[in-house]
């Protein structure tokens, strides 16, 4: 028998926040207290030093781990720092939004190992692993308030439907298994190219019913449907932590397989995908005006910015999947910003997360305010905040692959959203001498948070080519493969 | 030149010690602060000027850069801000008409419980509207742009619990947010077809483009240009924008922010020059934009709302100039437009004031002995604004017409010159209703403090002199100053003032403008309200009788707009233009609406929306190849 | 030849027990039938020489999945009211629309099917060591370590995951 | 001898009836048993299909799949219980708390 090398290079993220989540575990197991933040902290600092390990893998030569079944390339290390940061931020969002805890913080850690896997594997077994290492922590999370109706009813839907488009998923892994016989994203493309005993129609059925599982994942629409009451639902250090995370991993996967295994199949793949991005992007847009709560219509916001996102995998290029890249880190920062205030201000039962709430806000809070007036402008992507570039990239690469209507979509979309983004901000600065529901003063954890966020949305707004021109190297290691 | 950066800095910082610590350094402190701000942006804004002035004029260009943003291929974006005579006329009159009007409202906004949160913003605008003008590409452009419009939004909307204010804030952001898409899209072509965004690039690589590309180019800005300098039809959110207090208006709404368009024109001119359908669509536009405000006028009661047609009227003068390509002769209205418009809306703040709140016109009456200061210098605004000869507004008005018939726009010039009837007719119909005659409201009116008064006075001042910086036949210091800008690309060569002037169309539009003082006075001038004709025509009748046919004219002329055109134009601003601006909005939350029935939180029909997605890629991919 | 009647007897037992799964009202028939179409599962594993799983399916599946399954029907159902019938209204045509979608998709996989050509295709002569416990073993340890240790995450998510859900309201 | 293709629109067929049966079950543990008929559906195609390529990565796909369902399985199940316990109706129709 000849055992694999496993070369731990390869997945030393996984194996660090895998040995943080058994410390914090164990360490649980000998404290009085079960609610200690220590744990959180614990947790956080494990998931800064997989975060400090990026740079290092970075460096050296792509890592191949278990036979080759895991890549640490430069896409995957790039999209894995923006899972990291998603992580970093639920665990210390988490500390009084949720009752902290080495359960809340062993769930996270796995929830993001299992991205960190999707973003990294090449083999489709190890694909599906990572997807349910995902979701299953991600279905608990949801329903961690079991004491709020409606966090149980979020787990609840997310559970059952989670499950059904884990099968359609699956289903769609077994055709692509049973049109090309190989389970490597490689070997799939090696057998498309070489015509060797492949099925076309059964490569279009799998590829298929694996983009819907994705879609279902990534928020796509037809299959966005649980998002808003999903996010709603779930404690809201949650909701910022799938909200980013989850995207990613299946950003990562779908690009993955779209341009490792099936580039030969782009004509086919190419206009469906268009067409979802288009109805996501106006969907998610359209959809948000009519919210009034802040969780919601970040919900919303955040289906309309998958919708940008598909626009850089369709855009079929390297440009294309760098800017899809630079957005995913862009909106980790805004996206996860603007959810750190909203915990921040909710409360117990959340009633601060009600648009009223905000009224006044900036006389009462001024710097969360404006922190949350920067994350705002900065998802309605306004210059100079990351946003902007973000969406910049993501148009220039349409552009460049002639998808001139996907770039007007996303212009046209982008327009609508102004008016649900600025309105929270008009909210803001209104006087009221009104009695809003305001939770207590934030934790200085979350504090953290929301300033770190709000680093990252100015220094990469201001200076986007810290990262540009690395993302687009990174992105070549899905071509030069 | 890389300090010049400096002058924007001046009011962000002001805008953010307003914001942040307002509250706890006092009123007066805060006022000190961002006046103040204002007032050293003047002073750094002088010395830039200053320097300018020692170079040659073909030197007096600057392009500092701060800042290298996004590198995305061949495509550069930076910050950099581009100072040459153009942005310096600029910086002038904001810094300067800027000072005045955050001066004036230390007085005006004395008793408002938001007093901090009232400067903060006006220092907020400056910021913008200096970005707006000085952004060396395109891309920061809409960051003042936008910039500009938020302010603009945030201060119409300033008193919010008056829901009229809310309602007018609404409508000028979704008109403005209209013309941003128009200029984003405009951008979006630029990327696409010349890959460069800063001015010297794209300015420098026109002839690259096809005709059909520069057209759509040039109209995609005038549809930014226009909504933001309310031409017609998109020129409805701005008699509303009068919801906001005085100084706004002064500021935003007559002076800077409005005559951004007829920047944008100006700063684009070789894209303007080499898209020459859409040029003549702007001066056509424009022209018509002139009168059509010019008529509304004269039916208003509302002092404010007669001074606010009236600047969407001059918005549109300084549109038909650049649009036939007299750039100079533009921004050389733009500027003692600044000057008399500012004084004229100030003037009316200081009215209002003294009439604790009343805007009706109808109501006031007789002011000239209990407002002195402000009777004169709005006097001299008046007849500025109406062109009334050796004021500068004549001046700059007749540099325009005088272009319009030089360059063959025969039509323009005969819409140019029978709206300056209709200008002198409702400026002094306001003049007379409200300072002449008896005092008709209650209350016992007083004049303002010095502190709002001699911001009155220095702009009369410029409202009186201004005009002689371009002499007819004389001299065009103006002109020449901003030459060397129109000078550096293809398509700009100015005809300066000086040169050759039409002295017999001059001393036409000067008759038909004191005509027009003449049947304001013949109608208004006894201080009786007869803003209703019917009740006074008999009598009216009488007078004219045996007048010469001039007066006849003006009769019909005064009685057809009052009683059918003006009135007719105003509904229909108020219900065809504000239906359709509100529909387009109601529209898209309709749209957002109509899709609440997809997610009606039944998990079971979310898991038929997966399953019938699945279904239709797998169909597509399966069946469709 | 034997083969063939086997395979007919599980395939029929398997979509019988599947309409039982979709169709009958008390969960615990449901539950049973599922386990009947699993049984059937397991018997076409062994058909097609997947002996390991064929004891798997009927161990883990049939066996302990299901008992969990019944355990909590039990359990949850005890006094339960019948549902409510005013949803039925607002959900009208969901298992008409569901179905029609539901053979939809199955046209489209049979098409794929038939398009492949792989509907009368024998499947090849079975060579050297495919579907022994040993060479799954192998395959397990060598080539596929990677995700099977990623179960082992799964299975500690699903243990803490109960902990957590089941713990008494504080 | 069976033909693959058999296994194949067998499962397929297992595959359509757990999905319709998700959709029109509304008691959560019939709807669950149901995914459980459609994961499955998928294990006898991924069967068939190493059959046919005489290729272990199918028989490893399933026995995870199988793995991965029992954990999946516990945690639905915890899941349903703790939000149908205190419920007089055990009916996912009546979790609509949340729209719009």
């Amino acid at each position: 028998m000849n055992f694999p090398v496993i070369n731990p290079l390869g997945i030393l993220p996984e194996i660090v926040l895998l040995v943080t989540s058994v410390l914090v575990l164990l360490i649980a197991l000998f404290m009085r207290e079960r609610h200690s933040p220590a744990l959180n902290y614990l947790g956080a600092i494990g998931v800064l030093v997989a975060l400090g390990t990026l740079p290092i893998l970075w460096q050296g030569p792509v890592q191949a781990s278990f036979g080759g079944a895991i890549v640490a390339d430069h896409f995957s290390i790039a999209m894995d720092a923006a899972i990291l940061i998603s992580a970093f931020a639920g665990l210390l969002l988490g500390l009084r939004e949720v009752e902290p805890g080495s359960d809340y913080v062993a769930l996270v850690l796995w929830a993001a190992i299992g991205m960190i896997v999707m973003t990294s594997a090449v083999e489709l077994l190890s694909i599906f692993l990572g997807l349910e290492v995902l979701s299953l922590p991600l279905y608990i999370l949801s329903g961690f308030r079991r004491h709020r109706e409606k966090s149980g009813e979020a787990a609840m839907k997310y559970l059952l439907i989670g499950a059904f488009s884990s099968g359609i998923f699956l289903y769609g892994l077994a055709f692509l298994y049973g049109a090309t016989g190989s389970v490597t994203l490689q070997g799939i493309q090696t057998a498309l190219l070489q015509n060797v005993g492949t099925q076309p129609l059964y490569l279009e059925l799998g590829a298929g019913l694996v983009m819907a599982g994705l879609a279902f994942k990534l928020a796509l629409v037809p299959f966005q449907n649980w998002v808003p009451d999903v996010y709603e639902g779930a404690p809201t250090p949650v909701t910022a932590f799938m909200s980013v995370g989850t995207k990613a991993a299946a950003f990562g996967v779908l690009a993955r397989l779209l341009t490792v295994a099936l580039p030969a199949a782009l004509v086919h793949w190419q206009p469906v995908l268009s067409f979802i991005a288009v109805l996501t992007l106006l969907y998610g847009n359209l959809a948000a005006l009519r919210q009034t709560n802040m969780k919601r219509m970040l919900a919303y916001s955040g289906i309309a910015q998958a919708g940008y996102l598909v626009v850089a995998i369709v855009a079929n290029s390297q440009t294309g999947i760098g800017s899809g890249m630079f957005y995913i880190v862009a909106y980790a920062f805004m996206n996860l910003g603007a959810f750190a205030v909203v915990g921040a201000l909710s409360g117990e039962n959340e009633e601060g997360a009600e648009l009223p709430a905000y009224r006044g806000l900036f006389y009462r809070r001024p710097w969360l305010a404006s922190a949350m007036t920067l994350f705002l402008l900065s998802l309605a992507s306004i210059p100079p905040l990351v946003g902007f570039p973000g969406k910049f990239y993501i148009l220039r690469a349409a552009v460049a692959s002639g998808g001139l209507l996907l770039a007007i979509a996303i212009l046209v979309g982008t327009m609508i959203s102004l008016y649900y983004y600025l309105r929270p901000i008009a909210y803001m600065f209104q006087h009221a001498e009104a009695e809003a529901p305001v939770a207590e003063k934030a934790h200085w954890a979350q504090q953290f948070a929301v300033g770190a966020m709000l680093v990252g949305t100015l220094v990469l707004g201001l200076l986007p080519s810290l990262v540009t021109t690395v993302l687009q190297h990174a992105a070549h290691a899905m071509y030069g493969l | 030149m890389q300090d010049a950066i400096v002058i924007l800095l001046l009011p962000a910082l002001g805008s953010l010690i307003a914001a942040i610590f307002g509250k706890s350094i006092g009123r007066k402190a805060t006022a000190y602060v961002t006046v103040g701000a204002m007032g050293a942006a003047f002073l750094w804004t002088l010395s830039v000027f200053w320097r300018l002035l020692q170079l040659p004029p073909a030197q007096r260009s600057f392009d500092p850069v701060y800042w290298q943003w996004i590198h995305a291929g061949a495509l550069k974006l930076q910050f950099g801000l581009l100072i040459d005579p153009l942005s310096t006329t600029f910086f002038l009159i904001v810094t300067f008409v800027g000072f005045l009007i955050h001066l004036y409202s230390v007085g005006y906004m004395h008793d408002d419980d938001n007093f901090q949160r009232f400067f903060s913003y006006l220092n907020l605008f400056a910021l913008a509207m200096l970005l707006l003008v000085s952004a060396d590409n395109f891309v920061f452009l809409l960051v003042g742009w936008g910039g500009v419009g938020l302010a603009s939004y945030l201060l119409i909307g300033f008193w919010h619990t008056r829901p009229s204010a809310v309602q007018a804030a609404r409508k000028a952001l979704v008109l403005n947010v209209a013309g941003d898409v128009g200029i984003m899209l405009a951008i979006f072509i630029l990327v696409t077809t010349l890959g460069r965004l800063n001015y010297a690039g794209v300015f420098s690589h026109v002839s690259s483009l096809s005709a059909f590309q520069v057209e759509l180019i040039a109209f995609l800005l005038y549809l930014g240009a226009a909504a933001k300098s309310a031409q017609f039809p998109l020129h409805v959110w701005l008699p509303d924008a009068m919801e906001g207090p005085t100084p706004v208006s002064a500021l935003i709404h007559a002076a800077t922010m409005v005559t951004a368009g007829v920047y944008l024109v100006a700063r684009a001119y070789p894209i303007f020059h080499a898209a020459p359908v859409a040029a003549e669509w702007i001066a056509g536009i424009g022209a018509f934009t002139a009168l059509f405000a010019a008529t509304i006028a004269i039916t208003q009661n509302d002092i404010k709302r007669v001074i606010a047609y009236s600047t969407v009227s001059q918005l549109g003068y300084m549109f038909l100039a650049v649009g036939i390509g007299a750039y100079a002769a533009g921004i050389f209205h733009l500027t003692m437009h600044a000057f008399f418009k500012a004084l004229l809306f100030l003037a009316a703040g200081s009215v209002i004031h003294a009439v604790s709140g009343e805007q009706d016109m109808r109501k006031m009456g007789g002011l000239k002995k209990l407002l002195p200061i402000t009777y004169w210098t709005m006097l001299i605004g008046a007849a500025s604004n109406a062109g009334v000869p050796l004021f500068a507004g004549f001046f700059s008005k007749d540099e325009i017409l005088g272009q319009a018939l030089a360059s063959g726009h025969f039509w323009l010039w005969l819409v140019g010159v029978v709206t300056a009837f209709f200008t002198a007719l409702y400026i002094f119909r306001l003049i007379f209703l409200t300072f002449h005659g008896k005092y008709r409201g209650d209350g016992h009116p007083h004049e303002s403090p010095k502190v709002m008064t001699i911001p009155l006075i220095v702009l009369a001042v410029g409202a009186l002199f201004g005009g002689y910086l371009n002499v007819p036949g004389a001299w065009s210091v103006f002109d020449d100053w901003l030459a060397p800008v129109f000078a550096r690309y293809p398509g700009g060569t100015i005809a300066a003032a000086s040169a050759a002037p039409n002295w017999g169309a001059m001393a036409l539009t000067a008759v038909l403008v004191l005509v027009g003082i003449y049947v304001a006075w013949l109608f208004f001038g006894r201080g009786e309200v007869r803003t209703e004709l019917p009740e006074g025509v008999r009598g009216v009748h009488k007078v004219l009788y045996n007048k010469y046919y001039i007066d006849e004219i003006g009769h019909a002329a005064l009685v057809w707009t009052t009683d059918h055109l003006g009135i007719a134009l105003d509904l229909f601003d108020r219900i065809v233009m504000d239906g359709i601006v509100m529909g387009i909005a109601a529209l898209v939350k309709a749209w957002g609406e109509a899709l609440a029935p997809l997610q009606d939180g039944f998990l079971r029909r979310y898991g038929l929306a997966v399953l019938i997605g699945g279904v239709a890629i797998v169909a597509y991919l399966t069946l469709v190849q | 030849m034997l083969s063939t009647v086997v395979f007919w007897i599980a395939a029929v037992l398997a979509v019988a027990g599947a309409i039982g799964v979709v169709t009958l009202r008390n969960p615990v028939h449901t539950a049973l039938s599922l386990v009947l179409t699993m049984l059937s599962l397991g018997v076409l594993f062994l058909l097609l020489h997947a002996e390991f799983l064929a004891v798997v399916e009927v161990l883990v599946y049939a066996g302990a999945v299901m008992v969990l399954f019944l355990f909590v029907v039990t359990l949850l159902m005890a006094g339960v009211k019948p549902p409510r019938e005013e949803h039925h209204l607002r959900l009208a045509y969901q298992t008409l629309i569901a179905g029609l979608f539901g053979l939809i998709l199955f046209v489209l996989v049979l098409h794929s099917l038939v398009g492949a050509g792989w509907v009368g295709t024998l499947a090849g002569p079975q060579g050297g060591s495919f579907g022994t416990i040993a060479s799954f073993g192998t395959a397990l340890f060598t080539r596929y370590l990677l995700p099977f240790e990623l179960t082992a995450v799964v299975l500690l998510v699903a243990v803490i995951g109960v902990v957590v859900l089941g713990r008494e309201q504080e | 001898m069976v033909p693959i293709g058999y296994y194949l629109v067998l499962s397929a067929v297992l595959f359509v009836i757990g999905g319709v049966g998700v959709l029109s079950r509304r008691n959560p543990l019939q709807m669950f048993m149901a995914v459980e008929l459609m994961w499955n559906a998928v294990n006898l195609s991924f069967v068939a299909f190493a059959r046919q390529y005489l290729d272990m990565a199918g028989h490893i796909f399933v026995f995870l799949v199988i793995t991965v369902a029992a954990a999946e399985v516990a945690i639905g199940l915890a899941i349903i219980v703790m939000v149908f316990r205190k419920r007089e109706h055990v009916d996912v129709d009546d979790l609509s708390l949340m729209k719009g």
